[in-house]
């Protein structure tokens, strides 16, 4: 099927080529990188300081001499949080735009919508976020975090200091499915049981009959895999009952938006995290970042770890260019897989060449006084739940999204 | 035994939720008939006030129960004044325009705010019920629904306002006949529904947490619970909410949340094909 | 009314036909298209046959994943195009059959049409889970539905309809949708629609079911507005639940009253001109998106609630042909008052 | 038992709530005839004309046309039955013309070519022709109240039931009304509720009068009017 389009999509694109010679000429000079973020929407807190991140990245790569002699140029939309926008623009920069590399897309939804197309263009596309982990698909890297990166870290740890009665609750999408079964997986792993996973839509906002719930079936710990401003919710009701002096909790998204900053610091307080990245990493690589970000944007408020991921993605991409001396697809995918990497406010990031997701230091992070206090580092840390079904040394055409079996 | 009494609690409490977040948009639909589907951007309005105020060191209790109605009542009369007084007897042009203006709200509310959940933390602390830890927030807000009903239902039946408000409403040109002003009428009637509205923002803001497009998780509900309540504000507003909040959270402790909500909606969807003009429609037919 | 068919099929096709020279983008310029399909479809339940749907996004949305969850299990496309056709329009005949037989109008309609939209968005974003599998086909959840096989043309199943061919075929149905619902008004079963609009009541002393033609009018709404969604599952490759949202639902309305209910042709304009802004306002970050939409539809209301092509007809056409059954939405809302009360 | 007749009630009870409407009306009309129904205000006259149409359905009795039992079904079903009605205040399709609206009616259960050799002999019966293609809200009362009659006309029906068919009409208006009824008549009985009697007089043979819900007499209208329990009911004397 894929070849017949391709075929279809090559005919057109020698036609358009043809009639914007121009344009081509014009690209010799400047590299182009495409980046589709909500910058506006509802999912604007993630897009909009990833989208700052893309354009502090861009700036030290140009101060730096840009790649191989030429400066980077950042074509964006705004795809305002609306899945179908996805697909417009990103046929855009593939097909009118004709950037060299696309960094963006924030839902898995959101990739989805793009991905397909960018590998039919021969786009090279950079996914920066933390997501469920799965993608198999030769054009794509993904530097974010995945599940089983941050559970194998944080469940045996958080089992350890608690109990071993665990009751989980999660979003009701992909990500919260997968998660809570990476979080069975290690919990039983570490000899602990799951009593009950509860699974809320995106969109639920009121929690009291669970906290009933939980109550009655009396567990060590609770983990959260609750997703976005609704499921923000929570943690006050949870609060309000008074419950956060009772049982304990560890979660694996809390703090990717910088809900820690937005709860107050009675209900915040002792919430066992784990991510690649903390504002509060006190490493002279951090350091630096967060006084550069602090200067072009004048606060470091908003600085997540998606943030950080484009940041590094976009580092990752222009080193591994640099490497091979050529934005072309296929030279950067063979520099990322002979194992360009770049040191980042997180610590060193790389490329796992089988399943082109990323390798870095995951710490394990305590929320005190509204803010992310590291309290142990596990260093390179590879993508253990992706490897489970992705091997795109032995299988380079496969393209598909892997739910993972465990 | 602690057990049901939690479960009872708990149904109380989605029973008040849906009575504080349907008050205002009921006065305005009973007296007036005019659906307010920016009345969620209303509530939201009113959790931001709530939140601002608080931030700048107001009294929690003010900004829950002073500011936040308030700054909704101010934005109500404008917006009575410079639309919805346009569109009198025009129900679905009344539903179109008020929704435009929920949309150009949700947009104004991300300039000015952002998308970030913001939040005020609960003023009151849990309390043990047995072997349970409860929220003692849900109280104040039962206590809440409990006030604005009694107070609606006070102001309609022994004021003089309320007399001439029900009288301008069920005969435009005989209140006009005694030289009442229905125009003003029309007008009081809104800003009070918007500050009921601008009330249940401020009261809900300390336990979901407010951002711009919080609304849409009200107007959908309250503007079922209204409508299948009927066109008396008070007693259709009890039964609808009633029935409703029950169905929910039954369904919620037997199920799932999502169940819960589903079984909401189905609700009123048989409900309404029952009885095609809400419960009042059909029964209780003279009450307020 | 044949030849001024005929001239208005020209008139459209030499449209559709030079667009894609004006408009660079033919991407977008797709998209538009099945808006304008989607638009077409609540304009002539709204503007003919008096009935608002606050729930356009269902059959839409059903549409789409009709074809995507069809398309997965079956080997053709092309069936799974007809089963995406036959699932809205069952679902829009026993829910308007449910609603015009239960005696439902006004804002009771609008709330039940919307309750079901709801259900229809809160169910499909709880089927993460394994369990929710219609034949090989994983419902997704929140995530939807990506990688379903799209159309291919008729004669050769290896050519896919991308691109230039995707539009061409979108704009295509689009000028049949658009005659044949013309067609359909001149004729008795349009007529009737109309009167029924304009006085319930009178229509049904005369002897027609009003429920029947309700709910036959409604049925055909919902198939085009699945034919519409069956359209976008083809040109975005993936479903997802947005599809059913409330927003979706309201882009539509707002579509439709600026475009004008009164006509056709509004609908589609409407859809054209503010799907075409909603694109451009996404390259900006100055104003936000949703305050420019609500703003627009407020001002509509406000000032032209008969909406921009029946309030620009009359400056091209200085007399109305008098036999037309076409009316304009305000003046059918107040008959539909009147005619409440007389019951 | 004797021939079936075009329109019988049996018993006929309607109560809203509390309130009875109508009472044990039992109520014949023959093929042919025209009766004319009087009564105060509030007597039940309309609550009658609205169960004959299927718009209400009766609490209690029945309601046979030409001997078969319609009780509670749909009001598009008894129109088809050959039942036609004006209603008190015009009910017509207002954007539309005088012909759009005749057609309509017409079209129902004949062709479309049928229907417009129809309209257009209803148009001149009516002689409505020069208005024909106006809108119809555009039109004044006299004129709507005929476009209306034209709709009951072009359905061709058996029974014909008025609601005040003369009210706000001018002297002239009235007499082409009385002759318009008795065209009528030759085709479908006709039951007329009206309050003017002198207009009663000139159209009816026989008159039923209502009294809170009930059939308080049926005689022919000269008997009525001499009536001096009827001049009670009017003037109030017994209420």
């Amino acid at each position: 099927m894929s070849v017949n389009r391709r075929k279809v999509l090559k005919g057109a694109a020698a036609t358009t080529a043809l009639l914007a010679a121009p344009s081509v000429l014009r690209a010799e000079e400047t590299i182009k990188l495409g980046s589709i973020l909500d910058t506006s929407g509802i999912f604007d807190l993630y897009g909009k300081p990833m989208d700052k991140a893309v354009d502090m990245a861009i700036d030290e790569i140009n101060t730096d001499g840009g790649i191989a002699g030429r400066m980077i140029e950042k074509v964006a939309y705004d795809t305002q949080s609306d899945m179908a926008l996805y697909t417009q623009y990103g046929q855009r920069l593939a097909r009118q735009d004709k950037v060299d590399v696309v960094h963006g897309g924030i839902l898995s939804a959101s990739r989805e919508a793009i991905r397909p197309t960018l590998r039919k263009n021969k786009v090279l596309y950079f996914y920066n976020v933390q997501y469920e982990g799965g993608v198999c698909d030769r054009n794509i890297f993904c530097t974010g975090i995945t599940p089983a990166q941050q559970a194998e870290v944080l469940v045996p740890a958080a089992m350890e200091k608690w109990g071993k009665k665990v009751y989980v609750l999660a979003a009701d999408y992909n990500y919260g499915q997968i998660t809570a079964k990476w979080i069975q997986h290690y919990a039983k792993q570490a000899g602990g049981e799951v009593v009950q996973v509860d699974f809320f839509p995106l969109d639920v906002a009121d929690f009291g009959s669970t906290i009933t719930k939980i109550q009655d079936a009396a567990p060590d710990m609770i983990m959260s895999v609750l997703v976005g401003g609704a499921h923000l919710s929570f943690y006050r009701q949870w609060a309000a009952a008074g419950m956060n002096k009772k049982i304990p909790m560890a979660s694996t998204v809390m703090g990717a938006g910088n809900e820690h900053v937005v709860l107050t610091k009675e209900e915040g307080d002792g919430i066992m995290l784990a991510y690649s990245f903390s504002k509060e990493l006190d490493t002279p690589a951090n350091t630096s970042f967060l006084e550069r970000w602090t200067k072009r944007f004048g606060a470091t408020d908003d600085v997540h770890e998606l943030a950080v991921a484009t940041y590094q993605g976009v580092h990752l991409w222009a080193e591994a260019a640099r490497k091979a001396g050529s934005v072309e697809r296929e030279d950067v995918i063979a520099a990322l897989e002979a194992g360009a990497s770049f040191d980042g406010p997180t610590g060193k990031i790389s490329i796992d060449p089988k399943t082109h997701h990323a390798t870095f230091d995951v710490h394990l992070i305590e929320v005190k006084d509204q803010k992310m206090a590291v309290q142990k580092t596990f260093v390179q840390r590879p993508p253990v739940d992706t490897q489970t079904v992705c091997n795109l040394e032995e299988n380079p055409k496969d393209t598909t999204q892997y739910e993972i079996d465990i | 035994m602690d057990y049901s009494a939690v479960v009872v609690m708990e149904i109380c409490y989605a029973i008040a939720v849906l009575i504080l977040i349907s008050a205002g948009l009921a006065v305005i639909f009973g007296m007036m008939r005019v659906i307010n589907l920016a009345h969620g951007e209303f509530l939201t309005l009113g959790g931001y006030a709530a939140i601002m105020s608080n931030q700048a060191g107001l009294n929690i209790y003010l900004s829950i129960l002073v500011a936040a109605p308030l700054a909704a009542a101010i934005f109500g009369f404008l917006v009575e004044r410079l639309i919805v007084r346009f569109l009198y007897g025009r129900l679905i042009n009344t539903m179109l325009a008020t929704w435009g203006l929920s949309l150009a709200m949700i947009g104004g509310f991300s300039m000015i705010f952002g998308n970030t959940t913001t939040g005020i933390a609960t003023p009151i602390s849990g309390f043990a019920l047995g072997n349970y830890q409860v929220s003692g927030y849900n109280l104040f807000v039962i206590a809440i629904a409990v006030l604005v009903i009694g107070g609606v239902y006070l102001i309609l039946k022994t004021t003089r306002a309320g007399l001439v408000a029900r009288g301008a409403m069920q005969n435009p040109e005989m209140a006009q006949a005694f030289g009442y002003n229905t125009s003003r009428v029309y007008m009081f009637t809104f800003v009070a529904g918007s500050a009921l509205a601008g009330l249940a923002g401020g009261v809900m803001a300390p336990l979901v947490g407010i951002n711009p497009a919080a609304g849409a998780a009200y107007i959908a509900k309250a503007f079922i619970t209204v409508i299948s309540g009927g066109t008396a504000v008070i007693s259709g507003t009890l039964a609808s909410a009633g029935l409703f909040g029950f169905v929910s959270q039954t369904f919620t402790f037997l199920a799932t949340p999502v169940v819960g909500e589903i079984a909401l909606l189905v609700a009123a969807v048989i409900l309404l094909r029952l009885l095609p003009t809400g419960i009042t429609g059909r029964f209780l037919k003279d009450k307020v | 009314m044949l030849r001024e068919t005929a001239f208005s099929a020209a008139i459209g096709l030499a449209i559709l036909v030079v667009a894609p020279l004006l408009f660079d983008d033919i991407y977008t310029l797709t998209v538009l298209t099945i808006y304008g399909l989607l638009a077409l479809s609540l304009g002539f339940i709204w503007g003919f046959g008096g009935i608002l749907c606050f729930g356009q996004a269902a059959f839409f949305g059903l549409g789409a994943y009709g074809f995507a969850i069809a398309s997965i299990n079956f080997a053709d496309p092309w069936i799974a195009a007809l089963v995406s056709l036959i699932i809205p329009a069952l679902f829009a005949a026993v829910l308007g059959a449910m609603l015009f037989y239960g005696r439902l109008s006004d804002v009771y309609l609008a709330v039940v049409t919307l309750v079901v939209t709801l259900i229809l968005f809160k169910f499909m974003n709880s089927t993460a889970g394994n369990a929710y599998k219609i034949g090989d086909a994983r419902l997704g959840g929140f995530n939807g539905i990506p990688g379903f096989d799209t159309l291919t043309l008729p004669w050769d199943s290896s050519e896919y309809l991308i691109n230039e061919s995707l539009y061409y075929f979108c704009a295509l149905i689009l000028l049949l949708a658009f005659l044949g619902l013309r067609w359909l008004l001149s004729a008795p079963f349009g007529r009737i629609l109309v009167g029924i609009r304009e006085n319930e009541l009178r229509a049904e002393l005369v002897g027609y079911d009003v429920r029947l033609v309700k709910t036959l009018a409604f049925a055909i709404g919902g198939m085009l507005a699945g034919m519409s969604g069956m359209l976008f599952a083809n040109w975005a490759e993936i479903v997802t639940p947005a599809l059913f949202s409330l927003s979706q639902s309201a882009e539509i309305i707002i579509w439709v009253i600026v475009g004008g209910a009164g006509s056709l042709l509004g609908p589609i304009v409407g859809a054209f001109v503010l799907g075409a802004l909603k694109f451009f306002l996404g390259q900006q970050t100055l104003v936000n998106n949703l305050f420019v939409l609500g703003s627009i539809l407020v001002v509509t209301v406000l000032f032209l609630p008969r909406g921009i092509v029946p309030t620009l007809t009359p400056f091209f056409k200085r007399h109305r042909r008098r036999s037309r059954a076409a009316g304009n939405g305000k003046r059918g809302r107040g008959s539909r008052r009147r005619a409440r009360h007389a019951r | 038992m004797h021939a079936d007749a075009i329109l019988e009630t049996r018993a006929v009870t309607m109560r809203f709530g509390g309130v009875t409407a109508l009472e044990n009306v039992d109520f014949r009309l023959e093929n042919d005839e025209l009766r004319c129904l009087i009564g105060p205000n509030g007597a039940g006259k309309s609550t009658f004309f609205k169960c004959l149409t299927g718009l209400l359905t009766p609490s209690e009795g029945s309601i046979y046309l030409q001997g078969e039992d319609c009780t509670g079904i749909h009001p598009h079903a008894i129109a088809r039955r050959g039942v036609g009605i004006k209603t008190q205040v015009p009910s017509v399709m207002n954007t539309l013309s005088a012909h759009e609206n005749i057609w309509l009616s017409a079209r129902q259960a004949q062709s479309s070519r049928e229907a417009n050799r129809t309209t257009a002999e209803v148009l001149e019966r009516l002689d409505l022709e020069d208005i024909a293609y106006d809108e119809v809200a555009t039109l004044a009362h006299g004129k709507r109240q005929l476009v209306e009659l034209g709709i009951v006309m072009a359905g061709r029906p058996s029974l014909v039931l008025l609601d005040e068919p003369a009210a706000g009409l001018t002297g002239e208006e009235v007499e082409r009304m009385v002759a318009v009824i008795h065209e009528l008549n030759r085709d479908a009985a006709l039951v007329i509720v009206e309050h003017d009697m002198h207009f009663v007089r000139s159209i009816a043979k026989t008159v039923t009068v209502f009294h809170q819900g009930r059939v308080l007499t049926e005689a022919p209208v000269d008997a009525v009017m001499a009536d001096p329990a009827v001049r009670d009911v009017y003037l109030g004397k017994r209420a």
